[in-house]
């Protein structure tokens, strides 16, 4: 009987036991899914992205199917920090689970308050960390922009870096000319950690109403899909920044997960997957720890980054 | 308690034109599915189509532990399901909803289904029999070919009626018509249910507010996860407070909020 | 009987008999597909990409499959401009359809140099224009860069210009933050037309070898998988240029190839779908016919750009 | 001519296990088909997955107008044809390739086919019989059970050798060195063909080359169109010139060019 491969990874400072975690928007807040899996299983939950006041988010339809991938126009819809606070953060304080937020603003300002009230609260409620949002495609103001121009990232990641020692992880947009300007800009700015990539800007028509599908015109692509596209960016960053990297971008079983490690990933997120198989983070786990036996390796974080080329 | 199982199919067929009937072993489903709720397919093996397909519960057999689906084929993941076979496995995620409300002090009970809206309706009319109501059932269709459930009501003990949009079967006309003339005759149901297109669920609220008993409608949105956790499926509600009697309005959930809600509620935009 | 729906359009001074022309790399030289359809039913044939020099291309593997995309990494082989002149040309002068040369260089003077070139015997050989490829992902020097600052692309596109009177398409890369500012300085620098979207940058990982499934590491996608991307960027071009666009990306079939002709596609172009299907293009202009007969619209040119939102 | 048609399955067994014999109606094919061509397959009817696969045309009986393919299963696309069933319909296109060159004044004809690369020989056997060769034929496999065609050769009148690498059938070890034998023994062949595993393959290039005598050889490549339009399933071959002495090359289309090559115009890197 061969000794249990080592899972545990270490990103911008949270301690995971293993290397899967939950996109942010495709698993509430973490709660919906305690009937298909035990939240104590999994490396760390990312909330759904919130701000500083309540959103109402766009009109439907929200989710149109694409060959293989789905759009969504969310609008980041969500119930606001103080509700996140005082309704959702008990809940997943029960579990020993690192409990990462997702934040987003349209201004600096509000970026930088929301961080700093979470600062304020993340011991006494349990915050591993934050992710900045800063690649939504959904929303009128803020979201993209942020993330399409590394003065604005430099900035938005510099000013909420002086604000909380809590780690903080970067989410980058797919959505550039160059995603390693981006990433060093995050980085520079004191970023923990990275992750990539939040989804790709795309339509879809009706042709029979000759009407866009979605009610918000444009959505973010995300699913199988875009994995090639997320795979090649997180390669890219690898190779350009020093910061532990989160994958993610079609995820769907164990397979694509290790493609995601192998090419540099220290962590993965899984999304879409989520909407599909509620057990499917939990069974990507199982898978990696499968081909960790079979190929001897005894640590996870040998095979992070060790594409052969 | 929501599962994610794998089922069996023991019974595939074409009951009307392009619309199937599917029997499923399912008992830790039935053990605890309510009437309006559904349940979350997954029609292909692989990305194609990609997400699960919504559908209705149609009909609760506690004894057998059977589940029963009527769905209509417009797409690709409905065409998958429709060439299921008999004792093919289906992946499933349920009971999902909140289902109908059927309140204990009501006597009459009407329920008006459209189309394949009749699918979410079967279940209900039995329970609301098995509680003792008066039961009436309005049935439309396009034409006869497509008339829907009508024996499956009646052998409840339901009075049927059945409209058929060109008359070629039964009444002539618009179902919401018919749903007037019932009350103008004096049968004042004490809630009414409906599930079927959107024009008609309008209209039908409209008549409930005018009479003001309580319409319950089940409504359809584009899903994702089916349990609350994208946000993909929401529809416009009303909330209490208004600002300067402007209706405001929540994006709610029409997976779990839904996918019935109080006709009142609803606003009917676009 | 209802009369013929009217399918002709005009894109940037060539005249097509219906909208849909084939990508080019996706039909060879023209001659592979007479087997399976008649070229002369086509709106317009672009060919295989071609440079000064005959190339020799990647190493294979060259095409890996991807959940509803490919990704190629063909590295340009292509006979040279000498030997397509000569030898292939004159097969495609028997028919009555529109050849378009798509072009290729590392350098701007190749760029220049190869135009000139075509422009010389564009007559005797039946030219009826050219697509200037500033978006190949494949190739080391040169290619996407081009496409991926619009100073650069003003400057290729307007070099060009100055030695051709022959129809200029600009075919641009969707591998950028904002495709609008490329579209423009493309117009700006003289393009009659453009034609989008060329290949995203992707790769994949052979988890057992640890390798990247294709040879040359990355490889652009193509297919269904990058529809909704490809729609987007038409639409947004749409909004933003007077010149006529050739919408493609992911087109399978009649339904796809009106959704980008609603956003604003002149014409569309058929890419990997004759690779999976040799006579996709003859199939899709069948289906374009029966919608507007089913619609009853008489001239294709109502619905372009005639998304309502 | 190459035909995109659709053609019926007549049958379709499992020959050792995961390995799949299929008989196809398709009297187009067979009036053209040469052996060592292939045909290239839309597995799916949807994206997934969304190229078609090349399979080699294993026998071809022009009488009955049926064409035999022999695959095995790896991944998604052989998968769902091993899924098939008779009567089903199959979008092939058809023949494509050049196939192997069997000179007219050859006497003696060796075929070596390792593991699945039996697949695209046997058709070459019939026809060299056909033409009064004597037939050598040295079959490989991993162990017993996956031996293929040794009654299809046999039944043609060829000589059949076995091999499997574990010895649990016939000889043990490696079919080179049977055919290094072979030759030692004084069997020296005009010409030898091959079809199989790269490492085989490129031995008895060697081989070949060594006793110089003609040797062709079936490659794979991951392809597109099939028909040599995109150049996605090249491959390196020697071009005539080389410059001081380095071997000069190009990149040849597996599907077009080939797939039987030259076994000494090949370079086997990697
Ligand atoms: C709560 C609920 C209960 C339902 N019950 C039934 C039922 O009992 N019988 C029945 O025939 N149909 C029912 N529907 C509608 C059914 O879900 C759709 O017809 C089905 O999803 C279409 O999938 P498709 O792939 O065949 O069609 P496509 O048009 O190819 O589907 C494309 C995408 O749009 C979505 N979609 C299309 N139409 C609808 C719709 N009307 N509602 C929600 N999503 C849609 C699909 O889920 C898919 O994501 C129900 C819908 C909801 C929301
Ligand atoms: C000319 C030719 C003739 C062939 N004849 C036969 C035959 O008679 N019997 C048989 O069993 N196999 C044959 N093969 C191999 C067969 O094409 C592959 O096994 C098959 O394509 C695998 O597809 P898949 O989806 O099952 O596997 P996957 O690994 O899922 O395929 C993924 C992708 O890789 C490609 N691919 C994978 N393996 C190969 C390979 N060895 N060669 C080319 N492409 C590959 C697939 O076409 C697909 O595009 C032949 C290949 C070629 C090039
Ligand atoms: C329905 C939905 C909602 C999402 N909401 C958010 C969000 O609030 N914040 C965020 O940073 N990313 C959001 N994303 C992006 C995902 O976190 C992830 O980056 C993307 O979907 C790619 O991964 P996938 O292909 O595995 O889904 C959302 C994605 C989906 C599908
Ligand atoms: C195998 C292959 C080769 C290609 N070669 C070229 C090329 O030489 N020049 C070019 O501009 N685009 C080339 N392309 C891009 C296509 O012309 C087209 O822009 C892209 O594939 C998107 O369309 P599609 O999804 O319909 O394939 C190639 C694409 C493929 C798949
Ligand atoms: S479908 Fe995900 S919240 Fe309703
Ligand atoms: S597969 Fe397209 S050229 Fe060979």
């Amino acid at each position: 009987m061969t000794k249990k491969p080592q899972l545990e990874v270490e990103v911008g400072g949270i301690r995971m036991k293993n290397p899967v975690m939950t996109a942010s928007g495709t698993f509430g807040y973490g709660e919906e899914f305690s009937p298909f899996i035990d939240l104590d299983k999994l490396g760390a939950i990312v909330l759904k992205g919130i701000t500083l006041k309540p959103k109402r988010g766009n009109p439907p339809p929200r989710i149109i199917e694409t060959p293989s991938g789905i759009l969504n126009a969310i609008g980041l819809q969500n119930v606001g920090v103080e509700v996140l606070i005082n309704k959702k953060l008990p809940y997943l304080q029960k579990f020993t689970t690192p409990v990462i937020i997702n934040i987003s603003g349209d201004t600096l300002e509000e970026y930088v308050e929301l961080a700093r009230k979470l600062d304020n609260i993340s011991q006494e409620k349990g915050i591993a960390g934050l992710e900045i949002n800063i690649s939504c495609p959904n929303v009128q103001k803020g979201g993209m922009v942020w993330g399409t121009e590394a003065q604005l990232t430099y900035k938005v990641v510099n000013n909420i870096r002086k604000v909380t020692t809590l780690p903080l992880i970067v989410k980058l947009s797919p959505n550039v000319t160059d995603i390693k300007v981006i990433a060093q800009a995050a980085e520079e700015a004191g970023a923990d950690a990275l992750s990539l990539i939040n989804t790709l800007v795309g339509m879809a028509v009706d042709v029979s109403l000759r009407r866009p599908k979605l009610a918000n015109i444009s959505g973010g692509l995300s699913g199988p899909a875009v994995k090639p596209v997320a795979l090649w960016m997180v390669w890219q960053v690898f190779q350009t920044v020093n910061i532990p990297i989160i994958g993610m971008g079609g995820i769907m079983k164990a397979e694509d997960a290790l493609e995601f490690i192998i090419a540099g990933a220290r962590a993965v997120s899984i999304g879409t997957a989520n909407l599909v198989n509620p057990k499917a983070a939990i069974e990507i786990i199982k898978g990696i720890e499968e081909y960790l036996v079979e190929n001897k390796i005894k640590d996870i974080n040998e095979l992070v980054g060790s594409l052969k080329i | 308690m929501i599962l994610n199982i794998k089922v069996k199919i023991l019974s595939q067929k074409e009951v009307v034109p392009n619309i199937y009937l599917m029997k499923l072993k399912a008992p830790e489903i039935t053990q605890t599915a309510l009437p309006g709720q559904f349940i979350h397919i997954k029609c292909s093996q692989d990305y194609y189509p990609l997400l699960r397909r919504p559908i209705s519960i149609h009909r609760i057999d506690k004894e057998k532990g059977e589940t029963f689906i009527l769905f209509q084929v417009v797409g690709e993941g409905t065409k998958l399901l429709s060439q299921k076979a008999m004792g093919d496995e289906l992946d499933i995620l349920g009971p999902l909803g909140n289902g109908f409300n059927i309140y204990p002090q009501s006597q009459k009970i009407m329920i008006v289904g459209g189309g394949i809206g009749v699918a979410s309706l079967l279940a209900l009319a039995e329970e609301s029999i098995r509680q003792g109501k008066e039961v009436r059932v309005l049935i439309g269709a396009l034409k006869r070919e497509l008339v829907l459930g009508e024996k499956s009501f009646r052998s409840l003990g339901a009075k049927v009626d059945i409209v058929t949009n060109d008359g070629s079967y039964k009444h002539k006309g618009l179902i919401t018509n018919l749903l007037e003339e019932d009350i103008q005759e004096g049968w004042l149901p004490d809630q009414i249910f409906t599930c079927g297109p959107k024009p008609m669920l309008r209209k039908i609220a409209e008549i409930a507010s005018k009479v003001n008993i309580d319409g319950q409608v089940s409504l359809e949105e584009h899903m994702g996860c089916g349990i609350g956790a994208c946000l993909g499926c929401v529809c416009k509600i009303k909330t209490k407070e208004k600002n300067n009697n402007k209706e405001e309005y929540d994006y709610k959930r029409v997976c779990i909020d839904g996918p019935v809600f109080k006709a009142s509620e609803v606003i009917w935009d676009d």
